[in-house]
């Protein structure tokens, strides 16, 4: 029981470590690859502690709401992930729990944002929404792929079915899947050169611009916790997860790192460019691996 | 020529009705139309007459007992036709009371332009 | 015991006495024709429960049935003259109050003769008495379309004249040569001489026939005259000729159809299905006309033709369902038409047009009267709790009781065309109530002498609509006596 | 109380209310409110009762009979509930408006028709309230005037032809059958042939689908929603359109009859299928559509067909592959969907009853600050039609997609996901356009909503959450209509489901939810304190900025917009148009038979008579 409440406690910050982690090493690794020394790699947790204590801007009950929620929403659906062994949640659900709660993430920071009633903002909401309607096609797919395949809806039993017949990765239909997740990763983590939403140079951070102190403490926190999950959800889906969160993290460290790779070496596409791409070829891959998923089981 | 001997009544008939119905078809006039009409009419009344008409019949009075069975033409069409004359007469004088009233409303009794109901 | 001679013979003194009482006081006019007509329906009532047991046959003169000219007062008879008589009174009710110009004596003489004709027709069983009747109810209704005197009256009564008078005229060929081959007018008489319907020489006096009747019955390529008629006659004759006339017209082919030619379902001619074909052609004709019309009671006129339309498929299909629903069918737009009738005279007497758009707002100036004509038009759709639901129920289900594919696909057409009817009434409800309009218009409403009809009506649409075993009993003996045909001979000629 | 007690209760209360209109509008509204919640009180004590009532009328020899079990319980009671809180709400919304007397009494006797439809137990008493419905709610479309006549015409039209297909079919069945009482015939179609069952399915599925505005035949649906009075749309889209659902749980019921016995003929299952495509299109087309809308009350209709196709959806697929999981999503759905709707409805209706009528979305905004009750019904409303958790309409999709990805349906399953997305997107943009963002100078002084109007609001938003937490009351008689329906009974839970494939446990959800929110509540709390500022002030950062001008709002999404607009044409509406044009024309040819001349007419006699006598010559065909 103890350990159990433990596991409830700990999970979550254990993944905020690896998200805020994982924030420093994109800053430092695209400043290397650009030719630039970088920030050092504490820098975020350097930044969360001055932002809890810095005054801030409000725009009403609705401005922190919205980011309340959002934040409890990536955190409870970061208890549905399973870490390693680690899942605190595993019986409530599934993934179309996941599914839904990940929701609350992007409608949170959009409720809060809309009070913020800053033009900045509604755009960069606006593209948030687009963009993420374009990579929710081929995302939706592959999930579907995967809960066909193993006719699961839950985490756990497609991460058990890996355990004994192997990566699903490596199997034909799901590689396809696979490699549409990649491709389209970029885009879930708001990473270039699917940054439009963001987009500093032209909308000034987009929904960020009105955030100040613990505003943007828990945006950032949000953000972190984002790279966690959408990650995470890979490496449970597609590379067997793992037995213990060691390797876990070694997985997932790997595939953030070749996001990393894209990230720094494109230059930011227009919305329509993006949407245009993530109806194309990630959609195509994960739309045949479905098909073909969907006829070998009837 | 027996078939016209039997038959010159109906021929007659008919050939009124066909006169009558070609007048109604074809003149503008309403005048000309009511005259079609009655030339209609009395083909009718003739073909009444004639589907009781008798060659040689007497009248179908029996005031004579003696007279015998002597052949009689047959009396219901002719109480039809005396029927159908009479109505004929209503709607002839109807029609053209109508036809004087129509002409004080267009200023002319041509069919053709008095179309204002239609549609 | 009461005799149905006087159902003619008392409207038809009634009539005559009219000018003669005028005479006396010029207002007297107006009162008289209630009388004959309340004495009718009492009569009709009178005779219902005899009738319903055996048609009485009259005979006139003391003759022999087959001699003499005969009254066969059925339940089909005694049906439709009480419809006649009824409809008749409350129209001469709102006629007291409406009919105020011109020469009211003859307007009410005429209104009583054109009845007069009508009751004969329901109940002559001699088919050269039929031929002199509808000539009554013919002129009268010439006369009385021109009654107005304004122009589109008297171009629609000469109109109507030219073609009723044609269709006479070939109705009365039809008669001769049915006399020539049978050598009697009497219907049972005929009936029974007639062995097949199919035989040429048979053929042609049924065709000219029907084709006569035809005309004064609105069938498809016959009824030129009607929407000028009856848009262009006054209100109270529009409900008479529109409730009345017409259905007297296919009663009288039903008869002649169905008794004399002795057409049915099992025998081997299927000229009846020619004539439900004819049927739904007339509706769909009717409704679409109706769709695209500006002038109210044209629109109205046109619907006739639609409800005329499904009336004859109803009858066509000769079984005992088929022709129950037909009458009830038959009944029910009878009420409605005449209510709609009724209506639109005194809102288009306040918005002095005839088009449409000029009702526009009438809804919160005449607030009954709106009402009535909605539920009127809902009737007509066939939407419950109205009249017209029960009666369209029973065609439709007869229809489909035949299991034809031809009768599926006719009665695809009527839906067809009640879905046209249902998009032309609801716009002039929408019009009625939803639309603002002319302010000038006098929040006035009908006097109380045309209210009490229109009243009536309603109250009957709605409880024959909520009730229809009110009248199904009735119409399902009517519908017997009218297909049956060995009963009919037999019980004339005794 | 039987139950031709209560409908003479809900119709004599509509006349009564007519009646006292007459006298005084206080009165009125008392007894408008009263007889609904009457009814109300009624059907809660009515719980788990069975009744069977029969009762001639000499309707044409058939008999009128009545019943009360699962399924008609679980529709009237939201008919009755939902239709009170309109009519509470409209109190105040139709205060000052013209012929307030026949919006009650109409709006009473739409609910008594509805009650009249769920209630009967037989199809010519259904028919008959179905037809009643059809124009009470005709004449209610049509209130608004303008252009609210030709929205009312476009739903009398389709409403005729359902209900026209519809009495084709009843009477097909009764020709067939000889009897008309629901379980009466549901045992005789079970000997009929498969050919006639798919007639039968067809011609109804036409009727209803109408009704449930399912794809190709839902172009009535937007325009009247949109311009019926607002309290009355609440009613059209809650529980008026979804007689259509319960129409396809009868026919459900009445040829699947043999569900337990001998297994429903393959027919049947195919016409389900193609029914759950429909509702799969019924979702994604309409509520792509509806992010292009810029009137409030257009959006949220485009996303009554879109959601109604989610009910088809998950009914047709559970009929079809025997889940009752989907099935029971499906009846489901059709609750959450109505109060989420109704909310949304009412929460649109109290802005237009403060601002003048405005439901332009581009210009509205920040009425947040203003309007806090209608806000939050907004928000939960479109919660509820997103399925964020723990709300009502989570758990209804859950267990229709969970059905649907078991049963190996993943396009279907896509299809329902992606709608989601589209419904996320167009309701942002409908919570943002209105309540969030920069208020408008002249909004600045808004009252708040009044009483009347926030009750209901209240009232349902509590539902949404209260279905989302505790979604085993509903599911419980949704349950039993299940196995009226002769489906296999459901694991179900207060909380939510269990079994071996994936279980569902609201509660958890909630726990994790509400004890992580608070953890970052405090968190939120211990930081350092926050000024509230102007909203522009920021931004403009001091500058004159001019203010109503810099409220993002118009063409919210138009980068996506250029690239879909050409592809969200609503064609179906376009081929009624075009087609209910031609057909307008041809009527116009036809008229021209009559051409006024009466040579002509007379040339028709003769022809007409010369052509019969001809052709009999001839062909000797009769």
């Amino acid at each position: 029981m103890v350990g159990r409440i433990l596991q409830f406690v700990l999970y979550p910050l254990v993944a905020l470590a690896i998200g805020v982690f994982f924030l420093g090493l994109a800053r430092k690794i695209t400043a290397r690859i650009q030719w630039r020394y970088g920030p050092p790699l504490v820098q975020p947790v350097i930044d969360m502690i001055r932002f809890f204590y810095q005054k801030s801007v409000s725009h009403g009950p609705v401005f922190a709401v919205g980011l309340i929620m959002s934040l409890a929403g990536s955190i409870v659906v970061v208890l549905f992930l399973p870490f390693g062994s680690i899942c605190p949640l595993s019986g409530s659900g599934g993934l179309l729990v996941v599914l839904y709660v990940m929701l609350l993430a992007p409608m949170g920071i959009a409720l809060s944002g809309g009070q913020g009633a800053n033009p900045n903002i509604s755009i960069g909401i606006s593209r948030k929404l687009i963009l993420a309607l374009g990579y929710e096609v081929p995302f939706l797919l592959v999930l579907l792929t995967v809960m066909t395949h193993y006719n699961t809806i839950s985490i756990v039993q497609v991460v058990e079915a890996q355990r004994d017949i192997g990566w699903s990765i490596a199997s034909l239909p799901l590689f396809l899947s696979g490699v549409s997740y990649l491709l389209i990763l970029p885009a879930m983590l708001g990473f270039r050169p699917f940054d439009v939403s963001t987009a500093p140079q032209e909308i000034s951070s987009g929904p960020l611009v009105e955030y100040g102190g613990k505003y943007l403490l828990m945006a950032t926190i949000e953000h972190a916790l984002l790279l966690f999950i959408d990650i995470a959800l890979f490496v449970n889906l597609f590379l067997g997860g793992a037995g213990n969160p060691i390797t876990f993290f070694v997985k997932m460290l790997i595939v953030f790192v070749l996001v990393l790779f894209i990230h720094a070496a494109f230059p930011r596409l227009r919305i329509e460019q993006a949407i245009r791409y993530l109806w194309k070829w990630p959609t195509a891959l994960a739309l045949a691996g479905l098909i073909i998923v969907t006829i070998g089981r009837s | 020529m027996t078939f016209l001997e039997n038959y010159v009544f109906y021929v007659g008939a008919f050939g009124l009705v066909l006169i009558g119905l070609f007048t109604i078809l074809v003149k503008r006039n309403l005048i000309k139309a009511i005259v079609g009409l009655a030339i209609l009419d009395t083909g009718v009344n003739l073909f009444l007459i004639s589907v009781g008409y008798l060659a040689r019949g007497t009248a179908p009075i029996y005031t004579r007992a003696e007279q015998g069975a002597q052949p009689m033409v047959d009396p219901v069409p002719q109480a039809l036709v005396l029927t159908a004359i009479v109505i004929g007469v209503a709607v002839l004088a109807l029609a053209l009371a109508l036809a004087i009233r129509l002409y004080r409303h267009y200023g002319t009794l041509d069919l053709r332009k008095i179309t204002e109901q239609r549609w | 015991m009461v005799n149905p001679v006087l159902l003619i013979v008392v409207p038809l003194g009634f009539a005559f006495l009219i000018p003669i009482l005028s005479l006396l006081s010029k207002k007297i006019a107006k009162y008289i024709p209630p009388i004959p007509l309340c004495f009718n329906i009492v009569v009709s009532l009178l005779l219902l429960p005899r009738a319903l047991e055996n048609p009485v046959v009259v005979s006139i003169g003391g003759w022999q049935p087959g001699f003499s000219i005969n009254l066969v007062a059925g339940p089909v008879g005694i049906l439709l003259s009480a419809i006649v008589a009824f409809v008749g009174l409350l129209v001469s009710i709102y006629a007291v109050d409406y009919i105020r110009e011109g020469a009211t004596d003859r307007y009410h003489m005429l209104f009583l003769l054109l009845l007069t004709g009508a009751t004969g027709v329901v109940l002559t069983g001699d088919i050269f008495n039929l031929f002199v009747f509808f000539e009554i109810l013919c002129i009268s209704s010439y006369a009385l379309v021109a009654y107005a005197g304004d122009k589109a009256g008297i171009e629609s009564a000469v109109k109507y004249l030219i073609q009723g008078a044609v269709g006479s005229s070939l109705l009365l060929i039809g008669i001769g040569l049915l006399y020539g081959l049978f050598g009697t007018l009497n219907m049972a008489d005929i009936a029974k001489a007639l062995q097949s319907p199919t035989s040429l020489p048979v053929f042609v006096p049924m065709a000219l026939i029907i084709s006569g009747l035809g005309v004064e019955a609105a069938m498809f390529p016959l009824n030129g005259w009607l929407p000028d008629a009856h848009s262009s006659a006054p209100s109270p004759v529009s409900a008479i000729l529109s409730g009345i006339a017409i259905e007297v017209g296919l009663y009288a082919i039903a008869r002649v159809v169905f008794t004399i030619f002795g057409l049915s379902i099992d025998s081997t001619s299927n000229f009846l299905m020619f004539l439900a074909v004819l049927g739904i052609l007339t509706l769909l004709v009717g409704e679409m006309c109706a769709l695209g019309q500006n002038n109210i009671k044209r629109m109205l006129a046109y619907s006739s033709i639609g409800q005329m339309g499904l009336i004859l498929f109803a009858l066509a299909m000769a079984s005992s369902y088929a022709v129950a629903g037909g009458l009830f069918q038959l009944v029910s737009h009878t009420l409605a038409k005449a209510l709609l009738f009724l209506t639109v005279g005194y809102m288009t007497y306040r918005t002095h047009s005839l088009d449409i758009s000029a009702l526009a707002g009438i809804g919160k100036r005449m607030p009954i009267t709106s009402l009535a004509f909605t539920i009127g038009a809902f009737s007509l759709i066939g939407l419950p709790p109205f009249a017209g639901f029960p009666s369209k129920l029973l065609i439709v289900r007869a229809a489909l009781a035949t299991k034809e594919c031809l009768f599926f696909v006719l009665i695809g057409g009527a839906l067809l065309g009640t879905v046209i009817e249902a998009a032309y009434f609801f716009r002039v409800v929408q019009v009625l109530y939803f639309k603002d309009g002319n302010t000038n218009i006098a929040r006035k409403q009908v006097p109380a002498v045309a209210l009490i009809p229109i009243v009536i009506f309603v109250i009957l649409i709605v409880g024959i609509g909520i009730y229809p075993k009110f009248i199904t009993g009735l119409l399902n003996s009517a519908a017997a006596e009218l297909l049956n045909r060995v009963d009919y001979i037999r019980n004339v000629l005794g | 109380m039987n139950p031709q007690l209560i409908l003479l209760i809900a119709f004599g209360g509509a006349f009564l209310t007519y009646i006292f209109g007459k006298i005084s509008s206080k009165l009125r509204d008392g007894a408008a409110v009263a007889i609904s919640l009457a009814l109300v009180a009624i059907f809660a004590c009515l719980y788990g009762r069975r009744l069977q009532e029969s009762f001639y009328w000499g309707f044409l020899g058939l008999n009128l009979s009545f019943r009360l079990d699962a399924v008609s319980w679980f529709f009237a009671i939201a008919i009755v509930s939902l239709g009170a809180l309109s009519i509470i709400f409209s109190l105040r919304y139709m205060r000052d408006r013209e012929r307030t007397d026949f919006y009650y009494s109409m709006m009473l006797m739409v609910n008594a028709a509805m009650l009249g439809i769920v209630l009967s137990s037989d199809l010519i008493s259904f028919y008959i309230f179905w037809e009643m419905m059809s124009w009470c709610t005709f004449l209610l479309i049509s209130y608004n005037q303008h252009r609210a006549l030709d929205a009312g015409m476009k739903y009398i039209i389709m409403s005729i032809i359902g209900s026209v297909a519809m009495l084709a079919g009843i009477l097909s069945l009764y020709v067939s059958f000889d009897t008309l009482l629901i379980p009466q015939i549901a045992s005789s179609l079970a000997t009929a042939s498969p050919g006639y069952v798919l007639f039968v399915l067809v011609i109804f599925g036409i009727a209803f689908g109408i009704k449930n505005a399912i794809m190709p035949l839902h172009t009535w649906l937007p325009d009247s929603y949109a311009e019926a009075p607002s309290p009355f749309t609440a009613v059209l889209s809650g529980m008026l359109t979804r007689m259509g659902v319960y129409g396809f749980l009868l026919i459900t019921y009445v040829v699947g009859g043999m569900i337990g016995g001998t297994g429903l003929g393959s027919n049947v299952l195919k016409f389900n299928y193609v029914l759950a495509w429909l509702g799969a299109l019924t979702i994604v087309v309409p509520t792509f559509i509806a992010m292009l809308q810029n009137d409030a009350k257009q959006l949220l209709a485009w996303h009554g067909i879109g959601q109604g196709g989610y009910m088809v959806l998950g009914i047709g697929f559970g009929v079809a592959t025997a889940n009752s999981l989907a099935l029971a999503g499906g009846i489901f759905h059709t609750l959450n969907y109505a109060i989420c709707i109704v909310l949304l409805f009412m929460s649109v209706a109290a802005v237009q009853y403060r601002t003048g009528g405005v439901r332009d979305l581009n210009s509205l905004g920040g009425l947040v600050a203003r309007m806090p009750v209608a806000f939050v019904g907004a928000l939960l409303g479109i919660s509820g039609l997103i399925g964020l958790p723990l709300t009502n309409g989570f758990v209804s999709k859950w267990m229709m997609y969970k059905a649907l990805i078991l049963e190996g349906h993943p396009f279907l399953a896509f299809a329902a996901l992606i709608g989601t997305w589209g419904t996320i997107l167009s309701v942002y943009k409908f919570l943002h356009n209105m309540y969030l963002g920069q208020l408008p100078e002249k909004y600045k002084h808004l009252e708040k909503s009044p009483f009347s109007m926030q009750l209901p609001i209240a009232v349902l938003s509590s539902a949404v959450v209260l279905f989302g937490i505790l979604p085993g009351i509903p599911l419980r008689v949704i349950n039993k209509i299940c196995t009226w329906l002769g489906f296999s009974s459901l694991d179900v839970t207060i909380w939510g489901f269990t079994s071996e494939t994936g279980t569902l446990n609201t509660m958890n959800l909630l726990a994790a939810i509400v004890v992580v929110s608070a953890v970052v509540w405090v968190l939120f709390h211990r930081a350092a304190k926050s000024v509230v500022v102007a909203q522009d002030d920021n931004y403009a950062a001091g500058a004159y900025v001019p203010k109503d001008k810099y409220h993002y709002t118009a063409g919210f999404y138009e980068p996506l917009f250029t690239m879909l607009r050409p592809y969200l044409r609503d064609v179906v509406d376009e081929f009624y148009t075009a087609l209910a044009g031609s057909v307008r024309k041809s009527c116009g040819a036809v008229r021209r038979i009559y051409t006024g001349d009466v040579g002509s007419y007379v040339t028709y006699i003769i022809l007409f008579l010369a052509s019969l006598i001809l052709v009999q010559l001839r062909w000797r065909p009769w």
